[in-house]
């Protein structure tokens, strides 16, 4: 049986222990004052999708060719897609309307998940309030295309593996059309080939 | 809830659901296998990491998929660092339900934080991770991750022993709590009850031990179980399992093997699991969290039933409450530990 | 020092000597000096209760490892005034179904008997703005005024909540005014008066050159100081007897319907209840505004006086951070079968305190006349829930 | 599972039980029941097999199909015999579902599943409420009433447990179609208001 009174002075022991520390010990007190002290984010933080694009040109550079498995594979469905088209009507490979609605989005990362092409990313930006319920939380093309070396700026290291997987898939792309052309060669050659060597030669 | 009152006294209570409805079963009938993923994050917001797994568990056991070594490590570690940390707030949501400005709930936060900080680091969010996939973990663990668990873990007995010195003596505290709504075990298993609830009435089930499901069995733990099943059982349980937790934590960081995370046989876009149905539960941190799946071969769930652990354990809260002061009402649903997003789903 | 000592009755007095120079009448003149007095006296309190409403949410933020509110103003002082803009602007509701002049009249009267106490504290040497010889039986008869200001508010607003925290209310209030009122007697039985200024003056002195004389520093004074303590913790609503707002269960309690400026006027009467209930304290066990060791008699009385009011009211903070509420019946239990026994033991302790010499010897008899009493009664208190841990079962 | 079915059995052999079986790698065959026997199959399992702990009631809903099946008739036209391949459509009638999953505490044994079917989905849609044997049914088969809109005989509270009482469709069901508008809530307020009548002068 404890003295009377002992288990409540115990509690005022630890809550003044955690009053003075708290003056003391930097750990105690996690706060962070934000509009002056940031956090500094983990490389793995995600915020709302982005398009990347490699070079300076916005346009000209866009990855996404508009094949809209991410329109698909998004839970909230706030994904709005619109292939582009040439004047004679023929699809291209990139979008006209490329729309993301970050108010329904829920920032969940499986559009990057199924991405095929390694053209949407996930941003860290995560000030984005505004004034407007609707109109500025749709991010259109414009918004949202951001270049290769803002990438690499927020997550260095899944950039660095992403344009290394490009590169290998160029690079085997690249073989295997080498390869191609060589056999087309091969092929050219062995028809000159035997144009060169009549058939009797075989004789 | 309506709650009819007698001067003080809790004559009748009926809890009134369904502010948070948004049909998640609904959802996730009309999306495919994987967007549901994301979705189970939202049901119990405290701890998303064991949704995933309870999601990922039953799709697996549907379609027979195998998860790699490594995977399954992270799992456990993800879960019992989430279980730590719904234990910890539980601690201070219990107090702040008792009135005591939220000290106690602020001590939690200061370090549910750091292991939020930890999922961040991981999962990229704090709380809506959406971290593991079928037949794995979505991404490896960040270099340098595994040291500040470590360091965390270490660390977590000395918080543990704060929040006791502060708690578990206070003579209101044991005032308030013990002899509050005790439960036997026949009806707390009658009643359905799961989880720390459940072994606080002295019923020795923790589906850890019972199912064997990731690979549990390896680790050397114990499951404390308390004697009259009141509120202060209730609380204490937490206070041991958490220990416990910590205990299977320092194992898996120290053994946790290399390997790939996610077994490259399972296809994540477009999965069609054969069809069939399955049920598979896990022991989250308030209670049985059970998934029960029908596919019938297509792209999309047929049915998808959450078995959501706090709706089931607030069946027996009308019992429990009855005879009450109205205080304990508040004491007694805190000590059931529930998340609307998941009683309303 | 002696200067700063007389500093705030010189002043008064040099005003008034200028006006009457000026040949204001004699009779208007003790009006205006009463009216001097009692401006000042509210001024203080409000400027403390401004103070203590930002410092107070500062150490609570600091006990639970935050910052506090530091935004407004340098360290956030400023904070009040943002309080007093935010609560005036705000709009006035009254329930459709509300006792409308009662709803409205309960601010009013809740914060009357708050500022009437405050005449009769000692707040200096001859620093008393009314000299009463019954000064503590005024104090306790006014403060009960509060009791009825709750109970108009819970009643008013026409709420179950309201009603149920105005019920807690005057049980609480009731049950807890006896044993403030009788550890309030004993420092009175021993000094020989009911006039806060005797009482105070019977503090002063020092044993052995340096221990002061305080009822605080004898076994019965310190537990009726407790107990004093406890009553004024359940007097004035604070945690961890704030059942009457109890805001987890009743969200506000008896001030649910309240807002705006109506809502404000409650805010500060409890607080300006609690600094006079603290000052009475003080008064009581912690020898008013006595220095608490010789060579520190120099510094102004008055300061003494509101610094050791700001050092109860910094332990209130601090026990408001550390419990949880009680609940209702525990509450009742605790008052009748522990305080009140307590109380009388004290009150006998303090008897045998006096009538044994007031020496060291009569310092252990009291000891032990009020240490039987308390642990008889602590573990017959607490055996009603076991206080050692529990055992629990464990499977591999 | 077989074990179990032939202690139903051997202890009611009038029941109606049978074996559904799990094509799916995990094999959780589940247990037929009729409607009328259910309540005495529950209450064996429970007391007589131990199977105490009631986990999980969900609902399922099998809206009507067409199945197409191949048929093949022997025709004899003008003496010739000939094989003549017909494709029938066949309309399967859509019935309402309960699935229980049972679990043992003491024995650590489950999940056995029960499952019991309604005659149709719309006038023949009672099945009889497990909650007198387990209590944890309660708020689930409530849930399957608000969702499902399966009338459970002998609940003792059945009521909507997560829609508004107003609230006349059943959700859950594939062949419920979602308003337009998400927001709309019909509230009382205004009728409420109106019942009250202007604001009361206090004299």
């Amino acid at each position: 049986m404890n003295f009377p009174g002992i288990g409540l002075l115990k509690g005022f022991v630890v809550t003044a222990r955690n009053f003075l520390g708290s003056y003391v010990e930097k750990d105690r007190l996690t706060t962070r004052q934000y509009p002056e002290e940031r956090p500094k984010l983990p490389e793995n933080s995600r915020s709302f999708p982005f398009l990347v694009f490699d070079g300076e040109d916005p346009e000209a550079g866009m990855r996404c060719v508009a094949c809209k498995i991410c329109e698909k594979e998004c839970p909230p469905q706030c994904i709005y897609i619109i292939q582009d088209r040439d004047a004679a009507g023929k699809p291209l490979k990139r979008p006209r309307i490329f729309d993301i609605d970050i108010s329904v989005c829920m920032s969940c990362q499986i559009c990057v998940e199924v991405c095929p092409f390694e053209s949407i990313r996930m941003d860290t930006d995560y000030e984005l309030s505004s004034f407007d319920r609707f109109g500025s939380l749709v991010l259109d093309k414009s918004k949202l295309l951001k270049s290769n070396a803002y990438y690499h700026g927020i997550h260095p290291t899944e950039a660095s593996e992403t344009d290394a997987r490009i590169e290998a898939d160029r690079k085997k792309k690249e073989a295997a059309a080498a390869a191609k052309a060589e056999a087309a060669r091969k092929a050219t050659a062995e028809k000159a080939a035997k144009a060169a060597h009549p058939p009797e030669e075989t004789k | 809830m309506n709650v009819t009152l007698d001067g003080e006294t809790v004559v009748k209570l009926q809890p009134v659901f369904g502010y948070l409805h948004r049909n998640h079963e609904k959802i996730a009938e009309g999306n495919s296998w994987l967007a549901a993923v994301p979705y189970t994050d939202r049901l119990d917001y405290i701890c998303p990491l064991t949704n995933n797994w309870a999601y990922t568990l039953a799709v697996e056991t549907l379609a027979g998929l195998e998860v790699p070594e490594r995977a399954e490590y992270i799992r456990i570690i993800t879960a019992e660092l989430t279980r730590l940390q719904n234990h910890v707030a539980f601690m201070g949501f219990i107090l702040a339900d008792m009135g005591a400005w939220g000290s106690a709930l602020m001590y939690a936060f200061r370090e549910r934080e750091k292991i939020l900080d930890l999922f961040e680091a991981l999962t990229g969010a704090r709380m809506m991770c959406n971290y593991m996939r079928f037949g794995g973990c979505r991404c490896d663990l960040p270099s340098g991750w595994l040291e500040s668990a470590g360091q965390l873990v270490e660390g977590f007995p000395a918080f543990l022993d704060e929040m006791e010195a502060l708690l578990t003596g206070n003579e209101i505290l044991l005032a308030r709590l013990q002899g509050v709504a005790p439960l036997t075990p026949e009806r707390a298993i009658n009643g359905g009850l799961s989880g720390p609830i459940l072994r606080a009435a002295g019923v020795d089930y923790d589906i850890r031990k019972v199912d064997n499901y990731g690979l549990y069995s390896r680790f050397k733990f114990r499951v404390p179980r308390g004697r009259v099943g009141d509120c202060y059982d209730r609380f204490m349980i937490r206070v041991l399992e958490a220990r416990e937790s910590v205990e299977i934590l320092k194992q898996a960081l120290v053994g946790i093997p290399d390997g790939p995370v996610v077994n490259p046989k399972a296809k994540q876009r477009g999965f069609r699991p054969p069809a069939g149905e399955a049920y598979g539960r896990i022991e989250g941190p308030k209670g049985e969290l059970g998934f029960y799946l029908i596919s019938d071969g297509s792209d999309r769930p047929y049915r998808f039933r959450v078995r959501p652990p706090s709706l089931i354990n607030l069946t027996l809260l009308e019992e429990l409450c009855l005879g009450t002061k109205i205080a304990d009402v508040m004491v007694i649903l805190g000590s059931i530990d529930i998340v609307l997003g998941e009683v309303d789903r | 020092m002696e200067l700063l000592e007389r500093a705030p009755v010189e002043l008064k007095n040099a005003f008034l000597r200028v006006l009457g120079s000026l040949g204001v009448p004699e009779g208007m003149l003790a009006i205006l000096s009463a009216v001097l007095i009692i401006g000042t006296v509210i001024g203080v309190f409000l400027g403390l209760f401004a103070l203590m409403s930002v410092m107070e949410r500062k150490i609570l933020a600091r006990v639970q490892n935050r910052y506090g509110p530091n935004r407004a103003g340098p360290f956030g002082l400023f904070q009040p005034v943002a309080d007093g803009i935010k609560m005036l602007t705000k709009e006035d509701l009254v329930p459709r179904a509300a006792d409308k002049v009662v709803h409205f009249l309960a601010p009013v009267v809740m914060m009357v008997p708050a500022l009437l106490v405050l005449a009769i504290l000692p707040y200096g040497r001859d620093m008393v703005p009314v000299e009463l010889e019954s000064g503590i039986l005024f104090f306790f008869a006014v403060g009960a005024g509060t009791e009825v200001a709750i109970f108009m508010a819970g009643w008013a607003s026409n709420n179950k909540y309201s009603v149920l925290g105005a019920m807690r209310a005057i049980a609480q209030m009731i049950s807890y005014e006896i044993p403030l009122v009788i550890s309030a007697v004993t420092a009175a039985m021993i000094a020989g008066s009911l006039s806060p200024s005797v009482i105070v003056a019977a503090q002063g002195g020092f044993a052995a050159g340096f221990l002061p004389h305080w009822f605080v520093t004898t076994p019965w004074g310190f537990t009726a100081a407790l107990l004093f303590y406890i009553g004024a913790l359940a007097e004035s609503n604070r945690s961890p007897f704030d059942l009457p707002e109890g805001e987890s269960e009743l969200v506000a309690g008896h001030l649910t319907e309240y807002s705006g400026f109506k809502y404000a006027t409650f805010f500060m009467a409890e607080y300006i209840g609690m600094f006079a209930i603290c000052g009475m304290f003080v008064t009581l066990f912690l020898g008013g505004w006595q220095a608490p060791l010789p060579f520190l008699t120099v510094v102004p009385s008055w300061i003494w006086f509101f610094g050791k009011v700001c050092f109860v009211a910094f332990t209130m903070v601090w026990v408001r951070a550390t419990l949880p509420r009680l609940r209702v019946d525990h509450l009742l239990a605790f008052a009748w079968k522990f305080l009140l026994p307590m109380s009388f033991a004290a009150f006998l302790s303090a008897a045998c305190w006096h009538y044994a010499g007031r020496g060291p010897a009569a310092w252990f008899l009291s000891l032990v006349v009020v240490g039987i009493p308390y642990l008889v009664l602590g573990l017959s208190f607490t055996s009603r829930f076991s206080v050692s841990r529990r055992t629990y079962l464990f499977s591999e | 599972m077989t074990e179990i079915l032939e202690a139903i059995q051997s202890a009611f052999p009038s029941a109606d039980v049978g074996i559904l079986t799990n094509p799916s790698p995990c094999a959780q065959h589940s247990l037929l029941v009729a409607g009328k026997d259910a309540l005495d199959v529950a209450k064996f399992l429970r007391d007589g097999l131990g199977y105490d702990f009631c986990s999980n009631v969900s609902g399922v809903d099998w809206p009507p199909k067409k199945v197409r099946e191949v048929v093949v008739r022997k025709e004899t036209v003008d003496g010739v015999e000939s094989e003549v391949k017909e494709t029938i459509e066949r309309e399967v009638p859509g019935y309402l579902e309960v699935v229980y999953h049972l679990f043992s505490i003491a024995k650590r044994l489950g999940p056995v599943i029960l499952r019991l079917r309604t005659g149709n989905r719309s006038d023949e849609v009672s099945l009889p409420s497990l909650t007198p044997v387990w209590k944890s049914a309660d708020f689930q088969e409530r849930e399957i009433y608000d969702l499902y809109g399966i009338h459970f005989e002998g609940h003792p509270d059945l009521r909507r447990l997560l829609m508004w009482e107003e609230f006349t469709d059943y959700p859950m069901r594939k062949d419920y179609v979602a308003p337009d508008d998400y927001e709309y809530e019909p509230t009382p307020h205004d009728e409420i208001l109106a019942k009250v009548g202007p604001p009361k002068e206090v004299a």
